[in-house]
C-alpha cells in the first residue's frame, strides 16, 4: 500500500479534498496529450512560476525522498543517473539518461550495471560532479537517520541489507564501484533488468561528502539541477528556487527550465488551491499545483465553464484501487466466494463515490491500463457496469451460501477516497443486490496500515490500492504476489499471501530481461494468470484532472507521473 | 506589591503543575495510540531491520517512564543528538526532536507560534469589538427590530461551523468578488500591511463564530447591570441614557467578558485548528493535527504544552485585568 | 461556541441567594408568557419527533438513507445530481446527494437522530460530571477542592479537538461510534459546568436553610441531595439547554477532522463536512444540513434563554420586555428594587459586610455585582 | 406654591394598587415622614415624586407637582432637570446605590455636571466640597476612593453628598438608615437635620421606623395598603394617635426603657456553656479574630440576649454555640459535656426568613427534617407531629404541603421556629430572628418565643442588634464589641445603669418615640461630639 509520492508519504487526515488528492503523480491522456491552451502557445524563458501545493516539501534530502521518476519539485534540484522522459502521455513512461550518458549497460545476466557520467556536470557552487558523490549519496540513504526511500537498493545491492550507512560504516558499500570519477558500477545480488528505472530515484543524486550535514542536509541541499534552493521556510512550507547558473541545457536535455524563479507555497487546503487556480488572479495566473487535482464538486463546476475547462489537464498514473482478500480467513478461503464477489461488484457506485467516470476508470485488471505495464485487457469475472448478481448468487449457492452471505469489509477512516469510508459504503451498496451483506469495520489510518500489513492481524476482506514506483509490471506485481516477499515480522503487502512457485519463477525470469518491451508483455500475461486465483477485485484506476493558471504554457503530463511536469512549464 | 508577587508565584506554581500533568496525560494517551511510529517514520516499505534501527534511534523501545524522564531531562538541561555527521545540541528548554522530520520541536514552535498568535490575537480584537458592540446595542434596543435583527445574525454566526463560514467567505470575497487576495501568511515583521490584508478573512471567520458568544454574554450582563440599584441612582439624578448605558452599565458588564475571554483562548485555539487548516496558515493548529495523525509525540507534547501555557497565562492576565477593572476583587 | 461563554452567560442570569422556582407550575406559567420560547419549544419538540420518527417518515417517502442511486447523478461531471434543485422529485423530496445519489431527505432526518442524540448524550455526560465534580469540590475540604480545581484547569488548558482526535483513535473499534463521540465530547468539556456548580454550591451552602438542615442532623451527602442539588438545578438546566447546540457544532467539527460518526450513518456535521466543497456545484446539499443546524440552534438557544428567564426570580419584570411591548421596555430598569412588593423596610438592618466578591479563581462563577447579594448576612467582617 | 403637592395619587402595577388616592402637601423647608410597614406603598410614592414610574408600565393617576413641575406631564427634558436638580433622592442601600467601578468623587461630579455646565475640574471640586460638608474626613483624598473602600455610614454620607451637589429644594430619603448600625443611624439623622437647618431644603423621609421619623420630621403621614391612615404633626400623631392602626403600630414598637414583661424562669441547670471561645478568619496578613475569648453560660428557662453592632462577632458566636462553626480556641459544653459539631438539642432560628427555608421543599418537609434525620420512618407519625408543631407556632396543620413563598415573612419565621422545635431542643439560639420583620409581626414572634420558653422550659440565646428588642426578651444581656463581651449582666442593670461607655453610647443612639425627647438627645449628642 505504498503511496507513490512526490514527498515522502505524509498522512494527511485533514483535508477538504474530495478526490484522490495530493501525492499522486500521473500521466497525460494517452491519445491527445495535455488539453487546453497551455499546450499550444510558444513557451519563452523568464518569469516566476508559483506552485500551490497541499503538502509541504518537509523532506528535501535526496536520501529520504520516495519519488517516482525523480519527483517534481525535487527533480528541479536533484539530477539522477537516469530520469523519466519529459513528454506527454505514454511517451512519458520511458526511462531516459540524465546524468549518465545512457540508461545503463548491463552485463550478460543483468547483475552488474555500469554508468558513465556526462562531461562538464557541475554543482551549484561550480565544483564537478563525480561518480564517488553518487556512490556516497546512495550509501547515506542507508543511514537510519535518513530513512524513507524505496526498498529496492537495499534488496538488490550486494551486502546492502545490513548496511547502516557511511556514518556508522565509513568503509562504504563494496558493491558500488567507482573506477574513475565518471564511472560507477553496481553489483546486484540477482538479475534486475529494470535497474534503469530504479536509477531514476533521487537516491542516485550526487551528494558531495564535504557538504553533507546529515539530517540537516535538507536545509541546504546542493543542487545539481537547473534550480537551487534559496529559501526554505518552515520546513518546506515555502520554497524559493532560482536558477543554478552552473547548470546548462547542453548537458540536460530533459529539463526545459523556462521560468527564472519558482515559488512553492504549500500547506494549503486542496479546495483553496483549486479556488485560487480557477480565480487565477495576480501571481496565481502563473501558478500550477503538483499534488492537487480537481475533486468531483470542483469538476462539476469546471465542466460548466468553458474558460476553466480549457485550463484543465488530464493525467493518468499507474495506480489501481482494489478489494483484497486474505484466503487464510473464512469464507474467503473458498475461491467460489471470492469469484462470487468479483462477479457481484457494481463498479458504477464505486466509481461515482471515487468522483465519477471522469475521475475514475473501471478496472478489471490488476495492472494499470497502460502499455508500459504490459496492460492486457482481460475480464475474467465479467460483472458489467452494475454487477452480475445472478452469477454471483449461483456461485454462492455452490459455495454453500444459498441464502446470501454476511462479510466484514475493513477500511480506513482517512479521507483519501481510496480506502476511505465513502468507497467502503459504496462497496457495501454495490454488493447488496447479490445478497451479500457487508458490515464495515473502519480503522484510524495508522491502525489500518498496521492491521492490514501484518500477516497476523490481516483481515479477510479490505480496501487496498497500489501505485507504481515506475511504469512497469515489476514493482506492481512482485510486492503483491511474489511469495518470497511475504514479510512475517514487518509490513507485508502480499495480502493474498500467495506463494506459488510458478509465479515466483516467472517473476525471476522476467527480471532477467533487459528488453523492457518484451518484459512488459510477460508481465501482462502473468497478471492474467494470477487473476485466475481471484485474490483481488480490481475496482478502478483513478484519473487526475489538473487545473492550472491562465498564463501557464507548455503543459506536459506524462503517464509516468500524471502531474504537470514543472520542469517543462513556462509562464511567458 | 507583595500581594501581586505572591499571586504571580502561586499562579506560576499552578501553571507548572498543570503543564506537568498535561504532559503526563499526553504521554500516556499517545503511548496507547495505535500506529507503529517507527514504521511511519521509516516509511511503509522499510524492512523490519530498518524499522528496528529507527525505533532504537527514537528510543521507542524504551519503557514509557524512561522516555518521559528523557523528555523532562531535555527541558531542564537540554539534549544532544546526532545528525549523522556530527553531534548537535538542543539547548534547554528542549522539547525533543520531531520523529518525522528530526527538527527541534522548539524550533518548529518558534516558527509556527507567530502565525497562530497573529490569527488568534487579531480575531480576538474583532470578536471583542464586534461582540461587545452588538451586545451593548441589543441590550439597549431590546425588544425592538434592531435587537431582533442582531439576534438573528448572532445565532447564524453561532450555528455556522467555522469551516463553512471560512470557505464561503473565501469563495465569495476572494473568488467571485475578488476583493481580497486568497490568504497567504506574511509575517508581521516582513510587511505589516500584507500581514493584515492576508489575515483579514481568517480573522473574520474565526471572529464571527466567537463574536456571537460575546454578543450574548454582553447582552445578558448588560441587562443584569441595567437592573442594578446604582443605575437607578443615576437615572434618579437625571443622568442621560447614553451615559448610563455607555459608562455605567458597560463597565459593570465588562467583567464577565474579560473572564470569558481568557477561557475562550483555549477554545479559540480549537477554532484556530480548523481555520488554519482551511486557509493553509502554517500555524500551531495545523501542525498539531498533522502531528497527531502521524503520532509524532514530541511535537504533540510540545505544542499542547505551548497552548496550555497560553491558556494559563491568558487566565492569569484576565484575573489581573479583572482585579484592575473591579477593585473589590482580591487576587488569590 | 465555547463552554466558557455559555457558563458566563448563564451565571449572569441566576442569583442563587434568591429562591428561584417555587414549583414547576410557576415555571410553566412564566415560560408560557414568552411567545418566542414557546415557538422554540415547539420547534425542538418537532425536531425530536422527526428524529424519532425517521424510519416512519422515510418509509412514507419510500426511501432509505443508505441506498445508492447511481442513475440519478451525472457521473461524468463528478456525480452532480441530475435535475433541478439537486434532483428534487416526487420520489426524492429534497433531492439526492451528489456522487452517491442517496436520498437527502432520508439522510437529513436520520442525521437528526445522530446529531441530536450525540449532543444530548454528551450534554448528559457533561452535566453529570460537572455536577459531581462541582459539588464535591464545593463541599470537600481544601485539598479536595484544590485537586478538583486543578483538574478542571487542566481540562480547560488542553485543546479539546486534539484530545478528541487522540482519544477517538485509542478506543477499540468495536465500540459504537455515536456513543463514543458523545462520551468524548462529554469527558473533555465538563470544566465550565463544574465551575458553575461549584460557585453555585458555595453560595448555596452558606444559606441558612442548609445550616438548618445540618442542625437537623443530616449528613453531608443527605444535605447535598436534599438541599443543594435542587438549588443548582436551575442554572444547570439553563446551561445545559445552551450546551446542546454547542455540542452539535462540536460533533460537526469532529466530523470535519475525520473523527466523527462513521459512514454510512449520517449526521448533520458529516453532511456539512462533505457538502462544504459542493457549495457552488450543488448548493442545496450544503444548505440543507446548514439550515437544519441553524433552525435547531436557534430553537435551542431561544428555548434556553426562555428557560433561564423563567427560572430567574427577577424575571418577573423582564418578561414584559420579552413580549416586546415597547412602552414597557424601560420597566425593568427604572423599577429596579422598588417593585410593588415593597422591598423597602424588609432588608436586614445589619450592615452589609465587606462585599463577598468571588475570587478570580472562579471567574465565571458570578459577576462581581452579584457579590452584593450576599450582603446583609453578617459574616466574618 | 407648596414644594410638593400630591393630589389623588394612584399607582398600579398590574392588578395591584400600590398607592390608592393619596394626597398630601409639603411646604418649602418642611419635613414630612411617610411611615408604614412593608407593602404600604410608601416607596412607590417617593418614586412617583421623581417620575421614576415613567415608561415602566405602571399606571399612574392623580397629579404630582414638585416645585411647580407637573411630574406626570413634564417632558423628558424637564423631568431630567427635576431629577437631582430640584429634588434629589437618597436611596436605602448605600452599597448598591453607588457604582462600584468609579471613584465616589467622580460619581458626584458626574451628577453635578448633569445639572450645571461646569468644567470637569470644577465639578470635582464641588464633589470634594459636598463630601466635606457631609462630614467625610480628608474629603479631597477620599473622593478618589471607590464605594467598597467606605464604611456603610460613610457611603450613606456620600449619597447625601451626591444629593447636595445639585442644591436641590427637596431631599427625598428612602429608608436612609435602615442598613446602618444604631450609632451610625443617629449620626446620619443628625446630619440630615443639620443640613435641613442650614440649607432650608424640604425633606421627605420614607421609613418603616417610627423612631427614625420622630427624630427627624415635623409632620408624619402613616400609610397602610396605599392609603393614608393618619396625617398630622409628629407630636400629635405619635403622642396621641387617633387611628387604631397607628395605635397598634406604636404599641408594637419595642421600648428600650421597658423591662421584660414576663421574666424567664431560670433554673440552676447550665444547659449551654462556652469557655474562652475564639474564632479566626482569613489567613496570613488578613487574619483576624471575629470572636475573641468569649465565655458565657445559659441556664434552663432563661433568655440570654447578645447585643452588638455589625461586625461585633455576635453571629459568629451564635454559630459556634450551635456547632455550625468550629471554634479556633475554647470549648462549648452542652449539658456539661464538651461537644463539637451539631447537636439536635441545640437548635437555631435564623435571621432571613427568605433563605432559611428551602424554597423547593414544602414547609412540612422542612419541619420534618429533624424527625426523619433521627430515624423516624412512620409517615403518619411524622405528619402528625409536624401538624402539631405547625399549630403550636400559630399556623394551620393543613399548611404542611405549602411552599415557603406562599407565606409572609412572619409566618416563615414561625415555620423556622417549628422546625427548631421538632428536634426537641433544650436550647434555641435565635440569630436576629425578628430584624427582617415589620414591627407588628415582630411583636407577635417575640411573644411566641416567650410563650414557648415558658411552656417547654427552653433556654434561649437571643442575638440581635436592636437594643429595644433585646431588652424586650432577655433576662440577662451581653454587649459585644469587636469580638469581645464588653459588659454582661441582668438586663435591667445593663440598660438602666450601663457600666461600659460603649453600652452608654449605644443606648444614647436609640431613637426615641417622643419628638421632644429626640430633640433633647440630639442636642446632648451634639454637645458630646463637640
Amino acid at each position: 500500500m505504498r503511496q507513490p509520492s512526490v514527498t515522502r508519504a505524509r498522512v494527511v487526515t485533514v483535508s477538504l479534498a474530495v478526490a484522490v488528492a495530493a501525492s499522486a503523480t500521473a500521466c497525460g491522456p494517452k491519445d491527445s496529450g495535455a488539453a487546453g491552451s497551455g499546450a499550444d502557445a510558444t513557451p519563452h524563458k523568464g518569469g516566476t512560476l508559483t506552485v500551490l501545493n497541499a503538502n509541504p516539501q518537509a523532506d528535501f534530502d535526496p536520501a529520504r525522498l520516495y519519488t517516482s521518476g525523480g519527483g517534481n519539485v525535487p527533480s528541479l534540484v536533484f539530477r539522477t543517473l537516469t530520469t523519466r522522459n519529459r513528454e506527454n502521455g505514454a511517451a512519458g513512461a520511458k526511462v531516459v539518461p540524465d546524468l549518465a550518458t545512457d540508461t545503463g549497460r548491463p552485463n550478460k545476466d543483468a547483475t552488474v550495471w555500469t554508468y558513465t557520467l556526462k562531461k562538464g556536470l557541475k554543482y551549484e557552487d561550480g565544483t564537478a560532479i563525480t561518480s564517488a558523490d553518487i556512490k556516497y549519496g546512495i550509501e547515506r540513504s542507508f543511514a537510519p537517520e535518513l530513512s524513507g526511500g524505496a526498498p529496492y537498493l537495499r534488496d538488490w545491492l550486494v551486502g546492502a541489507a545490513d548496511y547502516q550507512g557511511p556514518y556508522k560504516d565509513p568503509k562504504g558499500l563494496a558493491s558500488i564501484e567507482t573506477p574513475d570519477s565518471r564511472t560507477i558500477v553496481f553489483h546486484l545480488n540477482k538479475p534486475e533488468g529494470e535497474f534503469p528505472y530504479l536509477a531514476t530515484q533521487t537516491q542516485t543524486t550526487p551528494v558531495p561528502k564535504s557538504k553533507d550535514t546529515g539530517t540537516k542536509y535538507e536545509e541546504h541541499p546542493v543542487s545539481s539541477g537547473p534550480y537551487k534552493v534559496v529559501e526554505n521556510d518552515n520546513d518546506g512550507e515555502h520554497l524559493v528556487l532560482t536558477r543554478n547558473t552552473y547548470w546548462s541545457s547542453a548537458v540536460d536535455s530533459e529539463r526545459k527550465a523556462y521560468p527564472d524563479k519558482i515559488d512553492v507555497r504549500s500547506g494549503l487546503d486542496s479546495s483553496v488551491i483549486n479556488q485560487r487556480l480557477s480565480a487565477s488572479q495576480g501571481t496565481d495566473a502563473a501558478a500550477v499545483t503538483t499534488d492537487t487535482n480537481l475533486g468531483p464538486a470542483e469538476l462539476a463546476k469546471v465542466t460548466g465553464d468553458k474558460e476553466l475547462a480549457s485550463r484543465v489537464g488530464t493525467g493518468h498514473f499507474g495506480y489501481t484501487n482494489y478489494l483484497a482478500f486474505n484466503p487464510k480467513v473464512k469464507p474467503f478461503d473458498n475461491p467460489k466466494v471470492r469469484e462470487a464477489i468479483s462477479y457481484a461488484i457494481d463498479r458504477s457506485s464505486v466509481i461515482n463515490a471515487a468522483g465519477g467516470s471522469s475521475l475514475a476508470e473501471s478496472a478489471t485488471t490488476f495492472l494499470p491500463n497502460q502499455k508500459s505495464f504490459g496492460y492486457n485487457a482481460y475480464d475474467l469475472f465479467p460483472a458489467g457496469a452494475t454487477g452480475n448478481a445472478a452469477k454471483a448468487k449461483e456461485l454462492l449457492k455452490e459455495a454453500g451460501y444459498p441464502n446470501g452471505l454476511t462479510i466484514t469489509l475493513t477500511h480506513s477512516n482517512s479521507k483519501d477516497f481510496e480506502t476511505s469510508p465513502e468507497i467502503a459504503t459504496a462497496v457495501q451498496d454495490a454488493l447488496k443486490k447479490a445478497g451479500i451483506t457487508v458490515k464495515l469495520q473502519g480503522l484510524e489510518s495508522n491502525d489500518y496500515s498496521d492491521t492490514v500489513q501484518n500477516v497476523k492481524t490481516e483481515p479477510g476482506f479490505f480496501l487496498a490500492h497500489w501505485g507504481a514506483d515506475w511504469p512497469s509490471g515489476g514493482p506492481f506485481l512482485a510486492p503483491i504476489f511474489d511469495g518470497r516477499q511475504i514479510v512475517k515480522d514487518g509490513a507485508n503487502f502480499n495480502s493474498g499471501q500467495l506463494n506459488d512457485k510458478s509465479v515466483n519463477d516467472e517473476i525471476d525470469a522476467i527480471n532477467k530481461l533487459t528488453d523492457l518491451d518484451a518484459a512488459a508483455q510477460r508481465w501482462g500475461a502473468l497478471d492474467k494468470k494470477i487473476a485466475g486465483e481471484a485474490l483481488t477485485v480490481p475496482l478502478f484506476h483513478p484519473v487526475y484532472k489538473r487545473l492550472y493558471g491562465k498564463d501557464i504554457k507548455n503543459v506536459v503530463i506524462s503517464d509516468w507521473t500524471g502531474v504537470l511536469d514543472i520542469s517543462q512549464v513556462a509562464v511567458k | 506589591m507583595t500581594g501581586f508577587g505572591s499571586f504571580a508565584l502561586r499562579r506560576l506554581v499552578g501553571a507548572v503543575v498543570t503543564l506537568f500533568a498535561i504532559s503526563v496525560i499526553i504521554y500516556v494517551v499517545f503511548y496507547a495510540t495505535p500506529g507503529n511510529v517507527a514504521q511511519i517514520t521509516c516509511g511503509p516499505r522499510c524492512s523490519p531491520a530498518q524499522v528496528h534501527q529507527v525505533a532504537q534511534q527514537l528510543r521507542l523501545d524504551d519503557p514509557l517512564w524512561s522516555r518521559y524522564w528523557h523528555f523532562l531531562e531535555g527541558i531542564v538541561v537540554g539534549q544532544d543528538y546526532s545528525t549523522g555527521t556530527s553531534v548537535a545540541h538542543c539547548s534547554a528548554p528542549c522539547l525533543g526532536l520531531s520523529y518525522q522530520t528530526g527538527q527541534q520541536v522548539t524550533q518548529i514552535i518558534l516558527t509556527k507560534l507567530p502565525v497562530s498568535l497573529s490569527l488568534v490575537a487579531g480575531a480576538m480584537v474583532i470578536w471583542l469589538v464586534l461582540g461587545v458592540g452588538t451586545g451593548v446595542l441589543s441590550a439597549w434596543r431590546r425588544g425592538r427590530p434592531t435587537e431582533r435583527a442582531l439576534t438573528a445574525v448572532t445565532l447564524a454566526g453561532l450555528s455556522t461551523p467555522v469551516f463553512v463560514i471560512g470557505l464561503v467567505l473565501m469563495i465569495v470575497v476572494c473568488g467571485q468578488l475578488q476583493l481580497l487576495p486568497f490568504p497567504q501568511y506574511v509575517a508581521l515583521t516582513d510587511d505589516p500591511e500584507q500581514w493584515a490584508w492576508n489575515l483579514l478573512l481568517p480573522w473574520l471567520s474565526l471572529a464571527l463564530v466567537e463574536a456571537a458568544v460575546f454578543t450574548r454574554l454582553t447582552r445578558a450582563s448588560m441587562l443584569e447591570t441595567l437592573a442594578e440599584d446604582h443605575i437607578r441612582t443615576f437615572r434618579a439624578y437625571g443622568v442621560g441614557e447614553r451615559s448610563i448605558v455607555g459608562r455605567h452599565a458597560l463597565r459593570g458588564a465588562l467583567a464577565p467578558v474579560i473572564a470569558l475571554n481568557a477561557n475562550d483562548v483555549g477554545s479559540a485555539v480549537g477554532g484556530a485548528v480548523l481555520t488554519e487548516t482551511l486557509f493553509g496558515l502554517p500555524g500551531i493548529g495545523q501542525e498539531l493535527v498533522h502531528a497527531v495523525s502521524v503520532v509524532d509525540l514530541p511535537v504533540v507534547v510540545g505544542m499542547v504544552l505551548v497552548i496550555g501555557f497560553c491558556v494559563v497565562i491568558a487566565n492569569a492576565v484576565a484575573d489581573v485585568l479583572y482585579a484592575v477593572a473591579d477593585r473589590r476583587v482580591v487576587l488569590v | 461556541m465555547s463552554e466558557a461563554a455559555l457558563s458566563a452567560a448563564t451565571a449572569a442570569g441566576t442569583d442563587p441567594s434568591v429562591p428561584a422556582v417555587s414549583g414547576a407550575r410557576l415555571f410553566w406559567r412564566r415560560l408560557r408568557t414568552q411567545r418566542a420560547a414557546l415557538v422554540a419549544a415547539a420547534v425542538v419538540a418537532l425536531l425530536v419527533l422527526v428524529a424519532l420518527a425517521a424510519p416512519l417518515l422515510t418509509a412514507i417517502e419510500g426511501q432509505d438513507p443508505t441506498t445508492y442511486h447511481p442513475s440519478l447523478v451525472d457521473s461524468a461531471r463528478g456525480g452532480v445530481p441530475i435535475g433541478p434543485f439537486g434532483g428534487v422529485s416526487g420520489a426524492h423530496w429534497l433531492g439526492v446527494e451528489p456522487q452517491t445519489g442517496r436520498d437527502l431527505f432520508a439522510r437529513l432526518v436520520y442525521g437528526a437522530r445522530v446529531s441530536l442524540g450525540v449532543a444530548l448524550a454528551a450534554t448528559l455526560v457533561q452535566v453529570a460530571l460537572g455536577v459531581l465534580v462541582g459539588v464535591a469540590s464545593a463541599l470537600g475540604n481544601r485539598w479536595v477542592d484544590q485537586i478538583l480545581s486543578r483538574l478542571s484547569d487542566i481540562i480547560v488548558a488542553m485543546p479539546l479537538m486534539i484530545m478528541a482526535l487522540a482519544l477517538l483513535a485509542i478506543v477499540p473499534n468495536g465500540f459504537p461510534r455515536p456513543v463514543l463521540v458523545a462520551l468524548v465530547i462529554g469527558l473533555i468539556a465538563w470544566g465550565s459546568i463544574a465551575k458553575i456548580v461549584r460557585a453555585q454550591t458555595l453560595t448555596l451552602k452558606e444559606l441558612d436553610h442548609v445550616s438548618a438542615a445540618r442542625l437537623s442532623g443530616w449528613n453531608t451527602w443527605q444535605i447535598a441531595r436534599r438541599e443543594l442539588l435542587p438549588g443548582i438545578a436551575a442554572p444547570v438546566i439553563t446551561y445545559a439547554a445552551l450546551l446542546v447546540p454547542a455540542n452539535i457544532t462540536v460533533e460537526a467539527a469532529l466530523s470535519f477532522l475525520g473523527v466523527g460518526v462513521k459512514p454510512p450513518t449520517p449526521s448533520w456535521g458529516q453532511m456539512l463536512t462533505s457538502a462544504n466543497v459542493w457549495y457552488q456545484a450543488a448548493p442545496q446539499y450544503l444548505l440543507l444540513p446548514a439550515g437544519a443546524l441553524f433552525v435547531t440552534l436557534v430553537a435551542l438557544t431561544v428555548l434556553g434563554d426562555g428557560v433561564r428567564t423563567a427560572l430567574d426570580p427577577r424575571s418577573a419584570s423582564r418578561l414584559r420586555v420579552g413580549t416586546g411591548r415597547r412602552n414597557e421596555t424601560k420597566a425593568a430598569d427604572a423599577q429596579g428594587g422598588s417593585t410593588p412588593s415593597g422591598a423597602s423596610g424588609s432588608t436586614a438592618p445589619t450592615a452589609p459586610t465587606a462585599p463577598t466578591v468571588p475570587a478570580p479563581s472562579v471567574p465565571t462563577g458570578s459577576t462581581p455585582a452579584a457579590g452584593g447579594s450576599t450582603a446583609g448576612k453578617e459574616g466574618p467582617a | 406654591m407648596s414644594l410638593v403637592e400630591v393630589t389623588g395619587l394612584t399607582v398600579g402595577f398590574g392588578s395591584l394598587k400600590a398607592v390608592d388616592g393619596l394626597s398630601f402637601r409639603l411646604e418649602r423647608g418642611g419635613a414630612l415622614a411617610l411611615v408604614g410597614e412593608s407593602g404600604s406603598g410608601k416607596s412607590t410614592v417617593a418614586s412617583a415624586l421623581l417620575g421614576l414610574h415613567r415608561g415602566t408600565g405602571a399606571r399612574v393617576g392623580g397629579s404630582v407637582l414638585v416645585a411647580g413641575t407637573d411630574v406626570e406631564r413634564a417632558t423628558d427634558e424637564e423631568l431630567r432637570r427635576l431629577r437631582g436638580g430640584t429634588a434629589a433622592m437618597v436611596f436605602q442601600d448605600p452599597l448598591s446605590a453607588l457604582d462600584p467601578y468609579y471613584a465616589i468623587g467622580d460619581q458626584i461630579a458626574e451628577v453635578h455636571r448633569v445639572h450645571h455646565r461646569v468644567s470637569r475640574r470644577a465639578a470635582r471640586a464641588r464633589a470634594v466640597e459636598v463630601l466635606d460638608r457631609v462630614g467625610i474626613p480628608d474629603a479631597r483624598r477620599r473622593a478618589r476612593s471607590r464605594p467598597h473602600e467606605f464604611s456603610g455610614g460613610m457611603r450613606q454620607r456620600a449619597l447625601i453628598a451626591m444629593a447636595l451637589a445639585c442644591e436641590p429644594q427637596l431631599l427625598i430619603a428612602d429608608e436612609p438608615t435602615t442598613a446602618l448600625d444604631v450609632t451610625v443611624q443617629a449620626q446620619i439623622l443628625d446630619l440630615l437635620h443639620t443640613l435641613r437647618e442650614e440649607t432650608g431644603m424640604g425633606l421627605l423621609l420614607v421609613t418603616h421606623d417610627v423612631g427614625v421619623a420622630a427624630e427627624s420630621v415635623d409632620e408624619v403621614l402613616v400609610m397602610r395598603h396605599g392609603r393614608a391612615v393618619e396625617h398630622g404633626p409628629v407630636g400629635t400623631v405619635l403622642g396621641a394617635p387617633r387611628a387604631a392602626y397607628t395605635r397598634e403600630l406604636l404599641g408594637a414598637v419595642p421600648r428600650v426603657d421597658a423591662p421584660r414583661a414576663v421574666p424567664g424562669q431560670a433554673g440552676d441547670e447550665i444547659v449551654l456553656e462556652a469557655t474562652g471561645l475564639r474564632r479566626e478568619f482569613g489567613r496570613g496578613k488578613r487574619r483576624f479574630a471575629a470572636v475573641d475569648d468569649v465565655s458565657l453560660t445559659v441556664r434552663r428557662g432563661e433568655t440570654l440576649g447578645i447585643v452588638g453592632e455589625s461586625g461585633s462577632g455576635k453571629t459568629t458566636l451564635g454559630r459556634m454555640l450551635v456547632g455550625l462553626l468550629a471554634p479556633t480556641q475554647g470549648a462549648v459544653r452542652h449539658d456539661g459535656r464538651p461537644h463539637t459539631g451539631v447537636n439536635p438539642a441545640v437548635q437555631m432560628v435564623f435571621q432571613d426568613p427568605v433563605s432559611s427555608l428551602n424554597p423547593r421543599r414544602s414547609v412540612g418537609e422542612s419541619i420534618a427534617d429533624p424527625l426523619r434525620a433521627r430515624g423516624e420512618r412512620d409517615e403518619a407519625r411524622i405528619r402528625g407531629r409536624v401538624r402539631e408543631l405547625l399549630e403550636r407556632v400559630g399556623l394551620e396543620g393543613a399548611h404542611y404541603d405549602r411552599y415557603p413563598h406562599e407565606f409572609s415573612g412572619g409566618q416563615r419565621q414561625r415555620v423556622g421556629i417549628a422546625r427548631a422545635l421538632a428536634a426537641d431542643p433544650r436550647v434555641i439560639v435565635c440569630d436576629e430572628p425578628v430584624s427582617a420583620l415589620d414591627v407588628t409581626t415582630q411583636a407577635q414572634v417575640v411573644a411566641l418565643l416567650g410563650e414557648l420558653q415558658r411552656e417547654l422550659g427552653l433556654a434561649l440565646v437571643f442575638v440581635a442588634h436592636d437594643l429595644a428588642v433585646v431588652r424586650q426578651v432577655s433576662d440577662r444581656v451581653a454587649v459585644m464589641r469587636r469580638g469581645r463581651i464588653v459588659e454582661e449582666g441582668p438586663a435591667d442593670e445593663v440598660y438602666e445603669s450601663p457600666k461600659d461607655p460603649y453600652t452608654e453610647q449605644l443606648l444614647a443612639a436609640v431613637p426615641a418615640l417622643d419628638p421632644q425627647a429626640a430633640a433633647r438627645r440630639r442636642t446632648a449628642r451634639r454637645e458630646l461630639a463637640a
